[in-house]
């Protein structure tokens, strides 16, 4: 379809029109902060910082969802004590007679998944949702997540093209773009005085029915061309993918992994910034006759994720969860969907509490170099340290 | 799971206050309950009956009763559920009676607080799991602390029982207070001729060990293996040497203070309380002896026959183990020199306490029985006695009634009129005569016929000294007036308090005491000589003020007490105590720090792994460490993490 | 005295689950009932030998108080963790009062020394999430002391009382 | 010879002595405006190691139980004051083998808040340099920018008591100047705002805080002096203490379990702040229990090695809620 064009300051009004029909999520910035979080009128859009903290995926994928209660009913006592009190000495005996109750269980199921819009996510946050998908049942269907795919049906996803890619991201590493289309259904690009718009899917299409959205003239279009051109050159190739699932099997018993995982704490920032991480767990809670059944977000470095009931854990060793994170992303979910799960957008490597840096790990162990095991560390990833001069605080 | 919940009438007690039908009925809607009824008294046998009857036929695995308090029948009801055939820690109460009924009057109020007491019982029940007592073996020895009437009694009958007992006396002999008076009351027999041949029994006893001037500094352990630290106080006499001559308290040259003879006359820095003590033995006050003070002197040293003084001798030390402790401190005379300043605050000479009259009149006292006035000599030709000095008086923080107070100075008037002569004017001011044992009253009235001792009744006002006399003035509340006498000696009844230091041995014992120190008993009707704490029990004036024949009862009782435990070769412990999850223990040992009884230790599971272990004999059941662990794997029986929160949730849910 | 400051309650409410009803939720004690503002519910945790004791002495000697109070037992205030009390406040308590023997008098001899430590720091933590003082309270009663048992109550529900019910806040 | 030279020698030392099987340092990370933890086994490689005002990392961090590789590695660590008394407070309970390691004080005046240069930009920070009490900024589009270091250190730095170890075996150079609030009592004005708040807007607050934490365990895992690792109860099912379900409630109880567990053994190095990835003000319990416990008790978390965490101990004069 014809490339549209929407001028700066007509945005918050587009985002209005959208809102009509649905909630409309976007990157805000509070208090220094720049998260996903519903858009309403009078909320600026923060489209400069690049990447929002966490990925979006937490309004289709609850973070904490409660999507089933149930309640037991203890059947009612067929015979109604008469006044036991006057029953003398043997009481009322009240029940003794009546028949043994038994729970009947009621169930309710929870599912709302109503119209959401989410704008101003990058491209590799939107094919986050399509490695997701994989998984929530539109691969195959084999298993279909009915909360899920009723959420990600009702979301419409108007992402922004990288202008500035960051230093840490990789999505052309692993075959991505900063202006990817997979998973997007409406590409915005920053243009002088507005942004291009392109609609690659209906429901993209849906959400153009703005008035002021005018046909982008050809100048337009070029630059937007070449803005994605720029983008794309920007974004560095730390590794290659090239061999990496032979390479990370042989890897398995690298002593490099200890090297590498050594300064993990083993929490979970990295998963749950992830834009592809996808594991959950679930749990009832059940307070006398009333329950209820949710899923939480889990991760593979938390302890409970393996742990066996005899107690009993598999990956009781950090580096094994370390491991397993990585292998994962670039082994296991490959073997199975054929498909990496990473988009690259480096939110593990920012917010990792110790910057562990996902592309050192993959040059190390996505390459045969080390099948042998003793990597160092020195060799990787580690920027030169400073001359003595430039270390002013010392001198 | 299927719990039976058993709702209470307790005749009226709850039920007319809590709608027990509707709750019992209420509770048949609760998740896992599949049998309710309330009963009309159901710690009684049909009531009993019932539950069994419940636990057969609907296949119950937790019983629930809503009725009194647990510390009233929650054993009743484990050995019932016990009966039925369920293990009797299935099972948990909710005290609808003592936190309900009991303290609220509007119905649906407290019938809505019963139903949430009763929800909280059935939620902890969920939690609950089969529990099994751990056997230990019993030391058979008993420790006797306090060598009074009341500890010689017990330490005689559990020695004739055939079991060891030790009785640790902190002054230099036994006796106790009985070994100071006279005569007792009603009888007129001499105090010391029927104490004296019993502490000589203990003495000569091949079943009891007396430890004299001696003093219990550590309690550890648990009933039927109690571990204790006996401090040997120094003597500086090598008791094994001495042989009791007493050439060396005639010789010594420094008088210092005699507490036996309540300070009516100096004894010697080295003395031995009285001709009878046991063991006879001289110890050495050394804050008033010479050598210690001035460094010259060792007088006794060098007169002693048998070379038995020891200046450099040290306090030590033993540690002896036992299967159960009487505790006998008995009592300590209230020192109204502190209070009574209305009374002259002990600086009118002829005004002298009642136990210190009782040394006065005494053949073996330091005036050899001649009553006199202590500030010029003469006998007294007209003598008061004021009764309850530190008994029923709020004023100095003394309430209670001192009991025997009222019989003593009976019996001191009369003794007054038969050593001064039956001329002697002998006035009794009190508020009330309390002769309630057998033969007292008879006793007071004679002492009041046939003896003409003048009973005023009302208090004394003041003390003064006037032209050599004291003149009493106090108010005749039968007559209301005023009435003013001229007294040569004033005999004050001082009452009864705990003996010095009874809090502290309480803490070592971990027994409760009340706020006036003396020991709290299991129950004051069913348990008078137990205390909470299993294998600890009590005799004597340590658990309230008592006269001799009291004493000397409960000491008995005491005694076939302790005897019923030590009967059994094997104890069955508590088994709702600590237990570590090992699975979760990270080693922290934060247990090991803060368990007061030094029951986790250190664990080897598998080589080199070690994992904190609670020795089940060993635990109390307190939880300290549970609440200390970090990981929560420590977990208390009975009253586990998830109990607490269940209990709490259902609270808050209605 | 604040005695009997709960309204009745409509019926069996627990008789059949109200899936509705889901836990964390605050509860809604009586409402239904009262139509007003719901009576406030305190939760108790004592220790067996001297407070649920003091507690029952109370009940013999016929102390009124008033019923928004539900004890929990405990051997002794040494087992208390202070997550019991800020849980309690999580699950919608109006109130907490936490009470043992009085120093020197523990039944284990130590527990409530330890006790003391961290209820002080749970007690002035507590404030600082913002959870006004009166709604939680730690004391010593000893079981002789049922009268002061009575007094307690009475006054921490008035002091309760006057803040009403909470509302669903962050603990 | 500057501290960094020091730190390098020391560890080359040790390593070279086989004293150690490792030296955990700091060094740049992907980019210079970044320094990581560094894990140096091989003395070819202490050259990685640096010390500057960016080397926030409370290292002891990785002696905690089951962080070493292996197990039982002999481990050389570099700590700063606030870090040296959280390995006091470790050490305090034998909770690390004081056998096993090998500790290099730093003397430090002062860590740099990365987050507050952070959002002066709305490009990527690529090198950070000092000089004099200044702090250089460059992006990765060249923006450049200077800041006084005062103004951008971490707040836990302007309120620092102990800028020297409290424990060490070696001392990298000489010790910093005392700052004079060493001698007076510390200085809780960094919560003063919260604590002046009243109770509705406390709570207000926490709620708005709260629910944006995500559970990522980042803020116990990075603890020094939380030591269960696996086995935290905010993890038990059962006991469930604290619910899996994420929600203000849940996540405030979350963090007041973790508070509780370190009362007494926490001296606000700052560490949760620091890693805390939606940059949750946990400084607003982790201050205030230390308030209460120094006014309880004047008891300052790992200071002496003799002492005992107060509420693993007691005091039978303890005068409190009579």
């Amino acid at each position: 379809m014809a490339i549209k064009y929407l001028s700066g300051d007509q945005l918050p009004a587009f985002l209005g029109y959208v809102a009509e029909k649905a909630r409309v999520v976007a990157p805000i910035k509070s208090d220094g902060v720049v998260q996903f979080q519903p858009w309403a009128p009078g909320k600026d859009v923060e489209l400069d910082v690049l990447l929002a903290k966490q990925s979006p995926k937490a309004f289709v994928f609850l973070q904490s969802e409660t999507y089933l209660k149930f309640g037991y009913r203890m059947e009612e006592p067929s015979e109604v004590t008469g006044d036991a009190a006057t029953d003398g000495a043997e009481g009322g005996n009240a029940a003794t007679e009546a028949a043994i109750p038994h729970e009947t269980v009621e169930v309710e199921a929870l599912n709302e998944a109503s119209a959401q819009v989410i704008f101003g996510l990058r491209p590799c946050d939107a094919r986050g949702f399509v490695q997701m998908d994989n998984v929530f049942g539109g691969y195959g269907g084999f298993y279909f997540d009915p909360l899920y795919n009723a959420r990600r049906e009702a979301t419409t996803l108007l992402a922004v093209t990288c202008r500035d890619p960051r230093s840490t991201c990789f999505c052309t590493a692993i075959g991505g773009c900063p202006a990817g289309r997979e998973g997007v259904d409406a590409l915005f690009t920053q243009v002088v005085g507005g942004y291009t718009v392109e609609a690659f899917t209906d429901k993209g299409e849906a959400t153009l029915g703005f008035s002021a959205l005018a046909d982008a003239s050809d100048a337009q279009a070029g630059e937007a061309a070449e803005v994605k051109v720029q983008a794309t050159t920007k974004v560095d190739v730390p590794f290659t993918l090239e061999g990496i699932r032979d390479n990370l099997r042989a890897n398995f018993e690298g002593q490099a992994w200890h090297d590498l995982h050594m300064r993990c704490i083993s929490c979970g920032t990295c998963t749950y910034v992830c834009p592809n991480c996808y594991c959950f767990n679930v749990g009832d809670e059940l307070v006398e006759c009333a329950g209820e059944r949710y899923r939480t977000w889990d991760n593979c470095f938390n302890p409970l994720y393996t742990e066996e009931t005899s107690g009993h854990n598999p990956r009781e060793a950090k580096f094994s969860r370390f491991r397993n994170r990585f292998s994962h992303k670039f082994w296991y979910y490959p073997d199975k969907y054929d498909s990496l799960l990473c988009s690259g957008c480096g939110r593990c490597i920012v917010h990792c509490p110790t910057r562990i840096d996902i592309r050192e790990v993959l040059r190390v162990m996505g390459s045969p170099a080390t099948v042998a095991g003793g990597s160092s560390l020195a060799a990787h990833g580690t920027a030169p340290a400073p001359s003595q001069a430039a270390d002013g605080e010392e001198t | 799971m299927r719990i039976g919940v058993f709702v209470c009438h307790c005749g009226t007690n709850i039920a007319a206050t809590v709608d027990v039908v509707s709750v019992a009925k209420r509770a048949l809607g609760l998740k896992d309950v599949v049998h309710a009824e309330d009963i009309m008294y159901t710690c009684a046998e049909p009531g009993q009956a019932a539950i069994r009857k419940a636990i057969e036929d609907k296949k119950l695995d937790r019983v629930v009763v809503a009725a009194c308090s647990p510390h009233m029948h929650e054993m009743t009801f484990r050995r019932c559920v016990d009966n039925g055939g369920l293990n009797p820690y299935l099972f948990e109460m909710a005290n609808i009676r003592e936190h309900c009924s009991w303290i609220h009057t509007d119905i649906p109020v407290a019938t809505e607080k019963a139903w949430d007491l009763v929800k909280m019982a059935v939620a902890k029940a969920r939690r609950l799991e089969p529990l099994w007592s751990n056997e230990v073996e019993v030391n058979k020895d008993v420790l006797v602390i306090g060598g009074g009437v009341a500890g010689i009694q017990a330490a005689l009958d559990l020695a004739d029982a055939g079991l060891k007992v030790t009785i640790v006396e902190r002054e230099t002999t036994i006796g106790g207070v009985m070994a100071k008076l006279d005569k007792t009351f009603p009888t007129i027999d001499c105090s010391a001729c029927i104490l004296t041949p019993r502490m000589v029994d203990c003495a000569q006893h091949e079943n009891i060990d007396v430890m004299a001037y001696c003093e219990v500094d550590r309690v550890s352990g648990y009933v039927g293996n109690f571990t204790v630290d006996v401090r040997k106080k120094a003597a500086m006499v090598d008791w094994t040497k001495c042989v009791g001559c007493e050439i060396c308290v005639q010789k010594c040259p420094a008088k210092a203070p005699d507490t036996f003879n309540v300070g009516l006359e100096p004894t010697k820095a080295i003395y031995i309380p009285f001709p009878q003590a046991v063991p006879k033995r001289a110890a050495i006050q050394v804050e008033h002896c010479r050598w210690f003070t001035q460094g010259k002197c060792r007088v006794c040293e060098k007169v002693c026959p048998a070379d038995a003084v020891d200046y450099e001798q040290k306090e030590e030390t033993v540690q002896k183990r036992f299967g159960a402790i009487v505790v006998a401190t008995g009592l300590e005379v209230f020192p109204w020199e502190e209070y009574y300043h209305e009374y002259g605050s002990g600086k009118i000479k002829d005004v002298i306490s009642g136990l210190q009259y009782e040394r006065m009149l005494s053949a073996s006292g330091p005036y050899g029985g001649h009553v006199h006035r202590l500030s010029n000599g003469e006998g007294p030709k007209t003598v008061v006695f004021i009764q309850c000095v530190g008994s029923r008086d709020d004023s100095v923080g003394r309430p209670y009634c001192s009991s025997v107070c009222c019989m003593y100075t009976a019996k001191q008037a009369l003794l007054t009129k038969d050593h001064c002569g039956m001329d002697t004017e002998v006035y009794v001011f009190y508020i009330d005569i309390r002769a309630t044992g057998k033969g007292y009253e008879e006793f007071v009235k004679r002492v009041q016929t046939e003896f003409g001792v003048k009973y005023v009744r009302g208090r004394v006002s003041k003390l003064y000294e006037e032209e050599g006399k004291v003149m009493v003035r106090g108010f005749d509340t039968l007559l209301g007036e005023q009435v003013e006498i001229a007294a040569d000696l004033v005999v004050l009844a001082s009452g009864i308090m705990a003996a010095n230091g009874a809090k502290e041995l309480a803490q070592k014992l971990s027994v409760s005491y009340d706020e006036f120190g003396f020991f709290k008993e299991g129950h004051p009707k069913l348990r008078p000589v137990e205390t909470n704490t299993a294998g600890v029990f009590l005799a004597g004036a340590c658990q309230a003020p008592k006269d001799i024949p009291a004493t000397v009862a409960q000491a008995s009782a005491t005694a076939s007490k302790v005897i019923g435990l030590l009967a059994n070769d094997k104890l069955k412990t508590s088994p709702m105590i600590a237990i570590v999850g090992q699975k979760d223990c990270v080693s922290c040992w934060k247990c090991i720090d803060v368990c007061p009884f030094g029951a986790p230790e250190r664990q080897e599971v598998r080589p080199g792994e070690l994992k904190s272990h609670v020795i089940e004999t060993v635990c109390q059941g307190c939880g300290v460490c549970v609440a200390t662990c970090p990981v929560n794997c420590i977990s208390l029986k009975g009253f586990s993490t998830d109990a607490v929160l269940d209990q709490i949730e259902e609270a808050l849910l209605s | 005295m604040a005695e009997e400051t709960q309204t009745s309650q409509a019926g069996a409410q627990a008789a059949g689950a109200a899936p509705s009803a889901a836990p964390g939720d605050s509860p809604t004690v009586g409402t239904a009932a009262s139509g007003g503002p719901r009576p406030v519910k305190i939760i108790g945790i004592v220790c067996n030998w001297c407070s649920y004791a003091g507690a029952d002495t109370a009940g013999v000697g016929r102390f009124r108080q008033p019923a928004n109070i539900r004890l929990v037992r405990v051997p002794c205030t040494g087992r208390v963790d202070p997550l019991f009390a800020l849980k309690a406040f999580e699950k919608g308590a109006d109130g907490v009062l936490i009470s043992g023997c009085h120093p020197g008098d523990c039944h284990y001899s130590e527990g409530n020394y330890y006790a003391r430590r961290k209820f002080e720091l749970l007690e002035r933590m507590i404030h600082h999430l913002g959870i006004p003082k009166e709604r939680f309270q730690w004391t010593w009663v000893s079981a002789s002391e049922g009268q002061r048992w009575q007094q307690v109550v009475t006054d921490f529900v008035a002091g309760v009382e006057k803040l009403g019910p909470r509302k669903g806040r962050a603990l | 010879m500057s501290r960094q030279d020091h730190i390098r020698e020391f560890a080359t030392a040790a390593l070279a002595a086989g004293r150690v099987d490792y030296v955990i340092g700091w060094k740049y990370g992907y980019n210079q405006s970044e320094v990581v933890p560094a894990f140096v086994k091989d003395p070819a490689d202490v050259d990685q190691l640096v010390w500057n005002p960016l080397c926030h990392h409370n290292l002891v961090t990785f002696l905690k139980r089951k962080m070493p590789d292996p197990l039982d590695a002999k481990i050389g660590v570099c700590v700063k004051g606030c870090d040296s008394r959280t390995l006091v407070a470790l050490l305090q309970e034998e909770l690390v083998d004081k056998d096993r390691i090998y500790v290099i004080g730093v003397p430090c005046d002062g860590v740099v808040d990365r987050r507050k240069l952070e959002k002066e930009f709305a490009d990527e920070m690529i090198h950070i340099s000092f000089s004099d009490g200044k702090v250089g900024v460059t992006t990765r589009n060249g923006e450049t920018k200077e800041f006084d270091k005062d103004a951008v250190l971490l707040d836990v730095c302007r309120l620092c008591r102990y800028p020297n170890p409290v424990y060490a075996d070696d001392t990298a150079g000489p010790p910093v100047a005392e700052p004079d609030r060493k001698h007076t009592a510390p200085d809780w004005t960094d919560i003063a705002e919260y604590e002046n708040l009243s109770d509705d807007d406390k709570q207000a607050l926490l709620e708005q805080i709260y629910a944006t934490c995500i559970r990522c365990f980042a803020c116990i895992n990075v603890c020094p002096v939380c030591f269960c690792w696996d086995k935290c109860v905010n993890r038990s099912r059962q006991p469930e203490l604290v619910s899996q379900k994420v929600g203000p409630k849940e996540n405030l109880l979350f963090q007041m379990v973790h508070m509780f567990h370190v009362a007494g053994r926490c001296p606000s190095c700052g560490a949760c702040d620091r890693a805390c990835p939606v940059e949750i003000p946990l400084y607003l319990l982790h201050r205030k229990m230390n308030k209460e416990l120094y006014d309880m008790f004047a008891f300052e978390p790992g200071v002496k090695l003799d002492e005992k965490p107060v509420l693993q101990v007691f005091d039978i004069k303890d005068q409190f809620g009579e």
